[in-house]
């Protein structure tokens, strides 16, 4: 009955459902590794309530014959793990869609789409093991059969990711998992599903990371040794993966009381000599703005992970939103100079992390990374990144006896002591302040630290990050697209097929190199996606540019975008039929 | 033993302090006890936040870090950790580090990096001109109390033994010599020392005067079990005369020690090397 | 007396408590509590911070005020005092008011506004998974602390007697019943009351389960004086058994109480006229 | 000897200077006071050391035959109370100055400028009273009589000030200023130094008011009856003043433990119905973005006076500087509206925040009032402002049973209840929520209620105080300032006596009325002149209207401009020499 890919596609679109605490991500988490094991390219990205328990979370799949980096709306394959799906859901059913459920879980919920339901009793089946607990291992043994995975492997993958609870849950989750995978071969053998995709032996060798784990990984390839933060979603994560492992790295790390202990330890600690990261969302960050101002004036380099989320205040606190540029780019009070990353692909998420140590380091300021509950959370295969080539000078001197911290240097930048490293003595001070950093009232002297701490602002514009150009040199129409929708807009943009088109990204936004101000001007017609109400970076691009884009796709409900909707919007944005900015 | 004057700036700018404050008695003390801890100034940093006591880093020569209004103790804390071989200091006055700097108060206490906490308790906010402190008196006078603050007055050094601190103790600055050795006894405490020092604000706290000080406190005697926290609470409780001296000693281990990235090496961080490549490997062996 | 099913939701949405959590309970006290008290929805504010404990007031009918992380305190307290009229209750977690929010509730106690403070306290960060909160036991292994916190938990209880708050109770979420009648004093008590309520988190502590707060409590007997700071700290610092009950009481003065603004008018401040008249006469009088 | 005004002026320039703690604002306020009774008028602006005793500060004052609002560089007569006068002050000595000091306290500091210095035994005429302290008193008394102030207006002035503390107090204080008094007279005699001033019969009526006090008192008109702050140099006056005049006006005060409580307890008392003000400085706000984001999404009215000081972090903690447009532009995270004013004259002081509550009432969102030290220490004497013209509604409704406090409406705006008004149930939340306000994660719902929210910026808009124009309309030029800055540019203005130029000052800088795009694009030539290094305010204006002024005058040393060096810079900068924005 349904045969997937569907035809004219090379992936697999899979849909699975649950309430929290239910295992959806365990599920996920075997079936991209088996996935990715068995050669394909693997895309997963959540989306979930803010809930410890019920409700109902999903994660989407993208199992290709090639690389995928964008969620799309089209299901081919639903799995709800329990009734409850809710509508934003239901909604992208289409006529292609299979649906793999329970009738003894779901009822009534899919009966208008019975034609297209293929039931599976993952409940019994599960109960024949043990008890319903084991009805999502069942689903990935019904999957696996359906994706062609060896049998050995799928019991290989439970047995390592169950044998921490012992031999008996591992034996256990066999026999489920085995339950299911028979239950699969049953069902592509009855041809009532079916899932053809093409092994890539590209995929070998290649890792399966997260958002979380590229930005923190990023981070210890960038020397991060300490690493403080207050819980707050999405940005949590970041510093739960710097605390499990903190012995192996030698990261010191803490949770802090509250944003403003987190900023400020991160400042004392980069005082000493430390490479701190923070690790927060928009509400913390607007508790950090007089700490990240001290790091300004202090010259202390610090690294802030911003995993945005919308707002104002709490918010939607587990959805996605890129709707705090604006505060990254004027938290603090006063004036002095800094750097906001913005990674749009894994990738750059382990690269603008390591950078923004460096360029901290360099530059004695402080530096943003810019991501997303979206990005954070989602996760697939990619080439090891090769993180040695740019891994960062320490820019300290081991201080003399009359070592001045804040001397005055062209560019702007002092060297660098810390205490306890040299002759010398080391003071940082949060007034203005003279060359030693004692607090000064002298009006000369304001004026010229201030201009020396400023100055460091062309040294970053230097350095900055130039924007990626994907697509033709000579295009009339450029899309430009800032962080996590990088790749949404490169798919969709494949998917317009137009010729006259190219998406220019940007994985710093802060400062901008002055090349922004050619590309821009080159194209005849500008249109800026974006996840915000307001239309930030569109703002922002103008500041620096004055070039304001014609048109712009922005959404701010919360979800992430998806290729399908990009697409849609972009194609109409681009006939200049598009909202004006 | 060193000789205290090595503290001395090179350059001394004017010291903007009230002639009369309590604040240089203080400053007095700290070097003394530096000097008779044969501690020199690099291996000293002094942290501060930002108020009248606040200033005096900017009097003394060692290391020093002046941060932000209530914020002295997480940065005293993240440099301690940072570098394990400092002598670090937090110094502030009361609005600093039981107002504004409350939050960081509490927890620094259960934290327990090993600093030494000098707080200039004058009872009023100085640098701003005279505004009621969380340690005010009830019914004291201010511009923005002109009826008398109706707050209870914090009682810092009874919070911090509710909270297991350390070390706790109170001093007055109006008495150098047993100032000095109660810092010195909090600096060679292993984890966080509160050392509240009662000090007088000639311009601003016309009520608790030096001559309050003396007339309204004692030092505790040797009966005193600083191990008990009954015993503790009680004189930290004590209102009628105010107990001078080491209230409270509650020896556990120190944040430092519990970071596991002091687990397998001794070094400040600032000495370890850094290679991106470990995060290769690390890539290799869990991630493909 | 009223019916507490009048305080239950209109349109109940779907709860998002773990089924068997604690909140269930307090809410379940909380409903009962007011209704004892002859209390109807409109006299009655909810504010809470963010956190499972903190969702509360959106499972109940009555006016309510969900703002942040760690600041019911003051919004309550703000509340309270632009409209005294109203029964104002401070909802929260212990991570929300101890953690985030702990200078708040320092210097909330000091304040004494006449509010009812009312922490769920689990011993641990619910909405985000099961971090170690304040309040943790020492050792807990978390996803930010998997060696074991090394923190020493706070006693939220002993702090607030140290600091002289008005009313101190600690409950335990299994026992509604007493719970409720806890609550009843804590809203009748004219100042700031804390009320700890020891609560299950069946998602992430493991530790301090309903069995364990079962085996580890007891209620306090009449012959404890609660107007005596020593016996309730000795009480609230008491670790093998933890006492459960009415630990302390120090009425004073509330914040209301002591505003001039209240001085010649006791009308909430939004029924009152303003007439910027007042501002020209002032101005005639006085700037000339 | 010395004539004064100078040739061609109409005021005297008078800068005293002394030790804080040694009562020069003592003999400010008296002879401010004296000189306005005797119809002259005054203006005075201050600067100060960040410390409680010692160093050196200054007050300046114009006396005038006709009004004056701003600083000038040029001292007519330097009064220093005591030795170790600054050289910012020293620099400004010309050949028309005249120094009226004493020799036993100044020693050999005003060497240099012997023959312009008139000696006065101020502190051996001090002790024949009784001590060294009345020497203050005593130069107020040689001051009146130069200024010709009756002796009896004298006695009265002192008598009244003094009064409070004892008639022993006064009778002595009166004595000191007596013996000054003759002093003077001697001088004015002797020709040594003489000043003739006309009264001005319109200086009658008029009201003497500070920066600080013109801020509380609009506030107050604006029926500020909560105000809830955290001392911070320059804004703590504010806050200090309701907090005196509490009782008298019905205002509930607090000094809240940290800025974090004052904006929240701010925004609750607003949902309780009402009028909070919060008054900080820039390391405040930069700790308040949190609660401001929680204003914006509850909708809860309230108004922050922001005194702005020269940053980052500490900065100069008692200078001034107009560096904090950007983050009272963006504070808070998440998308939300707001109104930012920038009173520039005391007039402007007591209308703006009386507006930014009738703005915050009307469209229920945070207000911000910006005003810098320099502002908030000035006084002058003005005609008393009609307030009650501008008195703003409370746009409160009575609940009813089933009240929805979010209740979708056009132009964004719900009827506001509180709770104990009425029968409805009042609720506010942080989270995204549906029109009761619970919490509820409905991805349509989000879109509705955040376009709901910021369909308030469309009314905020049309409410905006429109720019104001000065100077002719047919100008070549536009010299464009915000806030503070509006006199002094004024003035420099005048002085250079082009023709051609205009001035364009805006009391309020967001929203900013669409006209202000006409204004630009209607000049040739726009200079921008602001108080901060990267040129905020220009930058704001390039956004909004997409012209970029040509050059801009700023400063940022932690000083008030001065007439003559506006006017310097600006001949530069209007004749195209200028340094380019
Ligand atoms: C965030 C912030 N808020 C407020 C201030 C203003 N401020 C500076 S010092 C001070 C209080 C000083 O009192 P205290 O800490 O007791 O020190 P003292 O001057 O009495 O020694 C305040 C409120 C500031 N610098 N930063
Ligand atoms: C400023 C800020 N920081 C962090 C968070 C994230 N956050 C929400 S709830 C919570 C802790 C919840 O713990 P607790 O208060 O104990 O409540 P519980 O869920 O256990 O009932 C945290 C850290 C937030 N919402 N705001
Ligand atoms: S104001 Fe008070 S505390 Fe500050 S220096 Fe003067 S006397 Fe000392
Ligand atoms: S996570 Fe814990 S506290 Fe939160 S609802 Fe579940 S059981 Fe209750
Ligand atoms: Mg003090
Ligand atoms: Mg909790």
């Amino acid at each position: 009955m349904a045969n997937y890919p569907r035809a004219n596609l090379g992936d697999v679109s899979l849909v699975l459902c649950g309430a929290a605490g239910q295992g959806v991500q365990t599920v996920e988490q075997i079936l991209v590794k088996l996935a990715k094991a068995a050669g394909y390219h693997v895309f997963a990205s959540r989306e979930y309530m803010s809930r410890v328990r019920g409700g109902s979370n999903s994660t989407a799949l993208r199992i290709s014959s090639f690389p995928v980096r964008a969620p799309v709306d089209r299901i081919d394959v639903l799995l709800p793990l329990n009734r409850g799906v809710r509508s934003h859901i239901l909604e992208r059913i289409d006529g292609g869609t299979a649906i793999l459920g329970d009738p003894e879980e779901l009822g009534d919920e899919f009966r208008r789409w019975e034609g297209q339901t293929v039931p599976v009793s993952f409940l019994s089946l599960a109960r024949e093991v043990g008890q319903a607990l084991f009805a999502g291992v069942v689903a990935v043994g019904v999957l696996a059969a359906l994706l062609e995975i060896p049998r050995e492997k799928l019991e290989e993958a439970l047995r390592r990711h169950f044998g921490g609870r012992g031999t008996d849950m591992a034996d256990k989750n066999w026999a489920a998992g085995a339950r299911g995978y028979a239950e699969g071969e049953a069902l592509r053998r009855s041809g009532r599903l079916e899932m053809d995709l093409v092994a890539d032996p590209a995929v070998e060798g290649a890792i399966l990371v997260s958002g979380t784990e590229a930005v923190a990984l990023g981070a210890l390839a960038g020397g991060c040794d300490f690493c403080c933060g207050y819980p707050m979603s999405p940005a949590t994560g970041v510093l739960q993966f710097l605390v499990a492992q903190a012995r192996r790295f030698g990261v010191v790390t803490e949770q802090a009381e509250d944003e403003i202990a987190a900023i400020n330890m991160a400042v004392g600690a980069s005082y000493a000599g430390a490479r701190p990261l923070v690790s927060t969302s928009g509400g913390g960050l607007a508790l950090m703005g007089e700490g990240i101002s001290l790091a300004g004036i202090t010259e202390c380099p610090v690294v802030i992970h911003l995993a945005q989320r919308p707002g104002p205040a709490t918010g939607m606190a587990t959805r996605t939103e890129q709707g705090d540029l604006d505060l990254a780019l004027y938290a603090g009070h006063g004036e002095f100079p800094r750097a906001i990353f913005a990674p749009g692909t894994l990738e750059e998420a382990f690269f603008c992390t390591q950078r923004a140590f460096a360029q901290a380091l360099k530059w004695q300021s402080p530096a943003l990374v810019l991501t997303d509950q979206y990005l954070v959370d989602l996760s697939h295969d990619l080439p090891i990144p090769d993180l040695e080539r740019h891994a960062t000078g320490d820019y300290l001197i081991e201080t003399k006896e009359g070592y001045r911290r804040y001397a005055y240097a062209e560019g702007g930048v002092s060297p660098r002591g810390v205490p306890g490293h040299g002759e010398g003595l080391v003071g940082a001070d949060s007034h203005e302040h003279d060359e030693e950093g004692h607090v000064r009232e002298d009006f000369a002297l304001r004026q010229r630290m201030h201009a020396k701490r400023m100055k460091k602002l062309e040294g970053l514009t230097r350095d900055a990050l130039p924007p990626v150009l994907v697509g033709p040199e000579d295009h009339r129409c450029l899309v430009v697209v800032w962080g996590s929708t990088r790749p949404v807009g490169e798919e969709a943009l494949a998917r317009l097929g137009r010729k006259d088109t190219a998406l220019l990204s940007f994985p710093q936004v802060y400062p901008l190199p002055p090349s922004t101000k050619d590309f821009l001007a080159r194209a005849e017609r500008v249109v800026a996606v974006e996840g915000n109400a307001t239309g930030q970076f569109a703002r922002h691009l103008f500041l620096a540019t004055g070039r304001r884009p014609d048109a712009s796709v922005r959404r701010w409900n919360g979800l992430a975008f998806s290729v399908e909707w990009v697409a849609q919007e972009l194609g109409k944005a681009l006939d200049e039929g598009g909202e004006m900015a | 033993m060193k000789d205290p004057a090595i503290f001395d700036m090179e350059n001394p700018g004017e010291i903007s302090w009230c002639p009369g404050c309590g604040d240089f008695h203080i400053l007095e003390a700290l070097k003394k006890a530096l000097a008779e801890l044969d501690l020199e100034p690099h291996q000293v940093v002094a942290v501060s936040g930002i108020g009248q006591a606040a200033k005096l880093p900017h009097y003394m020569r060692c290391h020093f870090f002046n941060g932000l209004h209530g914020r002295a103790l997480s940065h005293a804390t993240a440099i301690k950790v940072s570098n394990p071989e400092l002598v670090v200091l937090a110094i502030g006055g009361d609005g600093d580090m039981y107002g504004e700097g409350g939050n960081h108060f509490l927890h620094t206490i259960r934290r327990n990096p090993d600093i030494a906490n000098f707080v200039h308790n004058n009872m009023v906010y100085g640098l701003t001109k005279g505004q009621a402190s969380p340690t005010s008196p009830l019914g004291f006078r201010s511009p923005t109390s002109p009826e008398g603050t109706s707050n209870l007055p914090m009682n810092p050094l009874a919070v911090a033994i509710s909270l297991g601190a350390a070390f706790v103790a109170r001093a007055f600055s109006g008495d150098v010599d047993k100032t000095k050795e109660i810092m010195k006894r909090a600096i060679l405490h292993r984890g966080y020392a509160l050392v509240d020092i009662l000090q007088p604000c000639v311009s601003f706290n016309k009520v608790n005067t030096f001559k309050w000080y003396r007339d309204n406190t004692y030092y505790v005697g040797p009966e005193h079990n600083p191990r008990d926290p009954q015993a503790a609470l009680a004189l930290a409780l004590q209102a009628d005369r105010w107990p001078l001296g080491v209230l409270f000693v509650n020896p556990h281990p120190t944040f430092e020690e519990t970071r596991s990235a002091y687990g397998d090496d001794a070094r400040p961080l600032f000495r370890r090397p850094r290679d991106p490549r470990g995060v290769r490997e690390f890539l290799e062996a869990h991630y493909r």
